[in-house]
């Protein structure tokens, strides 16, 4: 088991004759993904790395099942091949393209729901399912499997917990990038849901950052977890960021700082490590490992 | 990017929002000018990006063309909150029978945008109760409609029928026109003013999404950013100076952030945030140095932890800017580089006699020690 | 039981201060209809026939259970008044009003479906449950409770072939008017599953039109119905109607034909009367009285 | 209401879809003018709402300004149809490469609009097999775009990285934003012409709905109405002409086709379809009785169930037809009356010595009784 995807996962590359696209593909075949299908108008018939290119998703699904999308294509196009996506019915999104503007995301977002499927992205790393499938552009090496949840907003910072959880022999049924931008198809609890219910994962990491209220929001469901819940926030030495008008003072209502959020997860329970590499020995003893 | 009030303003009134008369000028003669155009007292309103504009002496209120013109020239040389004034809005003075407060901005917890409304507008409005303000998600599939707007107008306890309900209604619906056609993450009126029978935007406040730029290539912006911040934008990346002595390097927000926290908690001070993610390649990596090296800061530490990133890529910068300076750095440099090609990152290094780190902690207390040294 | 409202159901009535509104308001609280509010902007604080009006839905809400809202508000603002009750999540929206422009149809119908929301009409006689709940327009002396349940498109010829039942004993458990327009909220199958799963249902009537391919449709379910069903279809005698241009002739392909429909209907194992006064000898025969 | 081809292909030019040179004019010499204005081999098209107009001769291929002055001066005294020609299209004349269709119309079972494609356009659309003919639902709450649009031009064969895929990728979208916009129920061409590297738009049908006319007041349109569905339509009631000898009015569609459907089982023959339904008042109703009157039927059937309408209002419609023919009735009347307020019209009918009916079977077997003596 794991969240999302799996070994079974059939995967299509959207805009898989660009440079980043095809070079992405190559990395994901590498780690085991099974891409069944590339995507650029135009350029239908020829083969990128093996697989086939189509000229629609339409015409990719005509020719195979489709599980998941992973979006390459410029941020002025990236609405239009999302919404391509999920109006051909592919269940699972992962929007990689960063600078999507913002109205462009929350319509993305509503259309996702409408049509009940799941947006990763924008402008994320994308998800693994250690040792099973790899969708997105993180270094293959550092996602294993293993029984270690991980969802998170950032990339690198990602990675960098990853890398360390995997250096500590702590293996992943699913990491999650949820995407960096303000408007983004999941929230943290939607994944942590998914991960209580997922027998393989024991343990989950929360990746978080200052600003909004998505990590509080999520303490709220954290206490009601029967799994634990270790949490890194970036951002404690960050100055207070630049507001948007009063509209923004008035949203926040002076949530999202780094000590609420740790406050909030705290008392709901989740360890909360101080700094990236505090990850592995938290997990670690919250599995009842030395 | 945001805009200057007159910016705004005149993005209101092409949407047919009523705005004051008046306009914008850049010296006291056609402060003078515009004055004797509105017949009658004036408001000189300081153009800056400030919220402070009126404690600091930015807004006048003359009664003729001439005390216009003297207005115009006291604040047009003004120096506000580190801001230049540059340029003044002339418009006619209102008379405020009420100040209400309304805004579309972005809720990225309800990923949607959302209207504030409140009857209870001007400079008091973040300290008004909850009770006082309306909140209103938009559903990005429904649209902006009639309803919406009337229940907007009800909530704010003005009756519909009136003239002052009617024009809320219109305004509301507008607003929205503005931010999806405009790409505006924020549309501010505050206050949004009653005056007899007009309801008049006395003041605006518009950001545009900067991811929306490719498309909104016909709306002037102001540029508030150092000469760092705007060298950072220009080669695609993002940079916030700080007040420390270590300059910091890192791809990715999330990491740069943990990064900040790390030298932080190990007793450093951080000089910047500078997030050079999402595959940026070797020229650009080197001029985002030069960046660092402008900040004369007692050390730079570059945290790399290549995936679209590439390691050879980041250590060819370093190379080039070692190279193009005499076989030297201006300062030290500490480099954790790991991830994406990281065998060739590490041999070029190798070739101009760095050793990178492995771990962020190891390479953020040498920078300590070096900075400190 | 009967089918989408019963005696329980709390109305609304949508620009109940109107010349006509107020009359059908009248005439439903006379049938024992449940009107807890009224709504016309503007207006709220006043009483229409002893019911409270409201400035807005929202407001109504605030102070009223909503179970089902009766729009008679002029064909501009029908849209307008639509999704401001479906917004609020109104469960039920009747709307009586004619001439709405299509494309206004078209988006309740497709808001109404991601609310999850019943849309009957536009240029609907309404719904009444017999002796329980009347909302919209028909005359209250012809609707009165039993086990037929009635579904049409049209209005007074429903009253005609309700008339009729009634007047040879066949009261009735619901009597759905789908709407005359194009695009409504509702086709007979939705109609028809609701009356098989209805306890109080024991025969249907439908009362169909030619054009379109509802009726066709419908047959296709009304093969796997248990209950019987009896159908009229108006227009035997009508002239070919005007085309769509070519458009018109490529989506009805020959179907819409009152031949087309008749047959389909009747290899589906409906009974159809050949003119409206031979409807209630057919139900008599299908439940089996003489 | 619908549009003459030169109408729509105006409407398509303001969209900026591609369209033949040329304009609509209304005499020989105006058409000779465009003909020199194009300056080469022109078609000149009648202008009437007519399928038929190729066989009817209404289309002529003049090579030069003289002989498009002759064409004109023919095509303009022509009938088509019934319907005179009263102006005609002078345009360039195509190279035709390829004909295709395209629409856009509504689907009432699917409660969306369609776009309807072929790569076999031309007169024989309605005949190509299945396979041939593309059909695309608009999900409504998503709108238009792109990959819409390329999805159509693939299905199409067309490559859609060449200047005609473009192009159609473009007039896809256009098609639907016009829909929208003006509220069409149809859009089509056919053909759609490739012409060398063009794809134009080489006729047009355009539909607009009639519920949509209150916010549509600046198109033009045709009104292809006869007197009598005019009357009707002014009245805002809908009445089709027929052959039969007994004029019916009743009130809803539905019921008015019953009646029609009655009356011809029982061996009449109704001369009209009138919906009188949807509260229309006393004075309407005598106007749509004079309507009837006006046919000169042998007599006379009104069949009301009053739900929304009331029989009141019916019967002193009748009354008052009567009174103002001087007591009497042109032809003979038959009325069957039940419903809202009943027993008032059924008294006032009585004042004049009619007796309404309870039944609409005996009514109809009344109205048959007295067309045949």
């Amino acid at each position: 088991m794991a969240i999302i995807i799996d070994e079974n996962t059939n995967v299509l590359v959207m805009g898989i004759t660009g440079r980043q696209a095809s070079f992405h593909t190559k990395q994901m075949l590498a780690y085991g993904t099974k891409i069944v299908a590339g995507c650029t108008p135009g350029k239908g018939g020829v083969e990128v790395e093996g697989v086939p290119v189509y000229n629609s998703v339409r015409e990719a699904c005509e020719n195979h099942r489709i599980d998941a999308s992973v979006i390459f294509v410029p941020a002025p196009g990236t609405k239009d091949a999302a919404f391509e996506n999920l109006e051909a019915g592919v269940p699972v999104v992962v929007i990689v393209t960063e600078g999507v503007p913002v109205y462009d995301e929350i319509q993305i977002v509503a259309y996702a729901k409408r049509k009940g499927a799941i947006v990763l992205g924008p402008n994320t790393f994308g998800i693994v399912s250690g040792g099973k499938c790899k969708i997105g552009i993180p270094p293959n090496q550092y996602f294993v499997e293993g029984n270690v949840g991980v969802v998170a907003r950032s990339g690198t910072l990602t990675y960098e917990i990853t890398g360390n959880l995997t250096a500590n022999g702590l293996g992943q049924s699913t990491v999650v990038g949820m995407g960096g931008d303000r408007a983004v198809g999941l929230t943290f609890i939607d994944v942590l849901k998914m991960f209580e219910k997922d027998p393989q994962t024991k343990a989950v990491v929360l990746i978080g950052e200052i600003g909004g209220n998505n990590e509080e929001i999520a303490a709220e469901y954290i206490k009601e977890m029967t799994k634990p819940v270790v949490a890194f926030i970036a951002g404690k030495s960050a100055p207070p960021g630049k507001r948007m008008g009063h509209a923004g003072a008035i949203i926040e209502r002076g949530k999202g700082t780094y000590k609420g959020k740790v406050e909030a997860l705290t008392a709901a329970g989740a360890k909360v490590a101080p700094l990236p590499f505090d990850v592995p020995a938290l997990v670690k003893e919250a599995l009842g490992m030395k | 990017m945001k805009m200057f009030e007159y910016m705004g303003k005149e993005l209101f009134a092409k949407y047919g929002l009523p705005v004051p008369k008046g306009r914008m000028v850049t010296n006291p003669e056609e402060a003078a000018k515009v004055a004797a155009e509105i017949g009658g007292p004036c408001v000189v309103k300081s153009q800056v990006l400030s919220g402070k504009r009126g404690k600091a002496g930015g807004i006048k209120f003359p009664n003729t063309p001439e005390e216009a013109k003297k207005a115009a020239e006291e604040v047009l040389g003004m120096t506000i909150q580190g801001l230049p004034v540059e340029c003044v809005l002339v418009e006619e003075k209102l008379k405020i029978d009420k100040e209400l407060y309304m805004s579309i901005t972005i809720d990225g917890s309800a990923k949607q945008a959302v209207m504030i409304a409140s009857a209870f507008g001007g400079m008091d409005i973040e300290e008004q109760p909850e009770e006082h303000i309306i909140k209103k998600h938009i559903d990005p599939e429904l649209g902006m409609h009639p309803f919406f707007a009337r229940d907007v107008v009800r909530r704010m306890g003005i009756p519909i029928r009136s003239p002052h309900g009617q024009e809320i209604v219109k305004i509301v619906q507008v607003l929205y026109k503005i931010c999806v056609e405009k790409d505006a993450e924020l549309v501010e009126i505050n206050p949004l003013v009653f005056s007899d029978d007009r309801v008049i935007a006395a003041d605006s406040k518009v950001t545009i999404d900067d991811d929306a730029l490719f498309r909104m290539k016909d709306l002037p912006f102001v540029d508030d950013k150092t000469p760092e911040e705007r060298a950072a934008k220009d080669l695609g990346l993002s940079f916030v100076g700080l007040d420390g002595d270590i300059a910091v390097m890192a791809n990715g927000a999330g990491i740069t952030m943990g990064t900040l926290d790390t030298l932080q908690a190990f007793g450093g001070t951080p000089a910047n945030f500078l997030d050079c993610g999402g595959g940026t390649g070797r020229e650009a990596t080197a001029k985002a140095l030069e960046i660092l090296f402008g900040l004369n800061p007692k050390a730079v530490f570059v945290n790399i932890f290549g995936g679209i990133t590439r390691c050879d890529d980041v250590a060819n910068a370093v190379a080039d800017v070692y190279k193009a300076r005499g076989n030297k750095f201006p300062v030290p440099m500490v480099i954790r580089l790991i991830g994406t090609n990281q065998d060739a990152g590490r041999a070029i290094l190798k070739e101009i006699g760095v050793e990178a780190y492995d771990f962020m902690e190891d390479g953020a207390r040498r920078a300590i020690e070096l900075s400190k040294a």
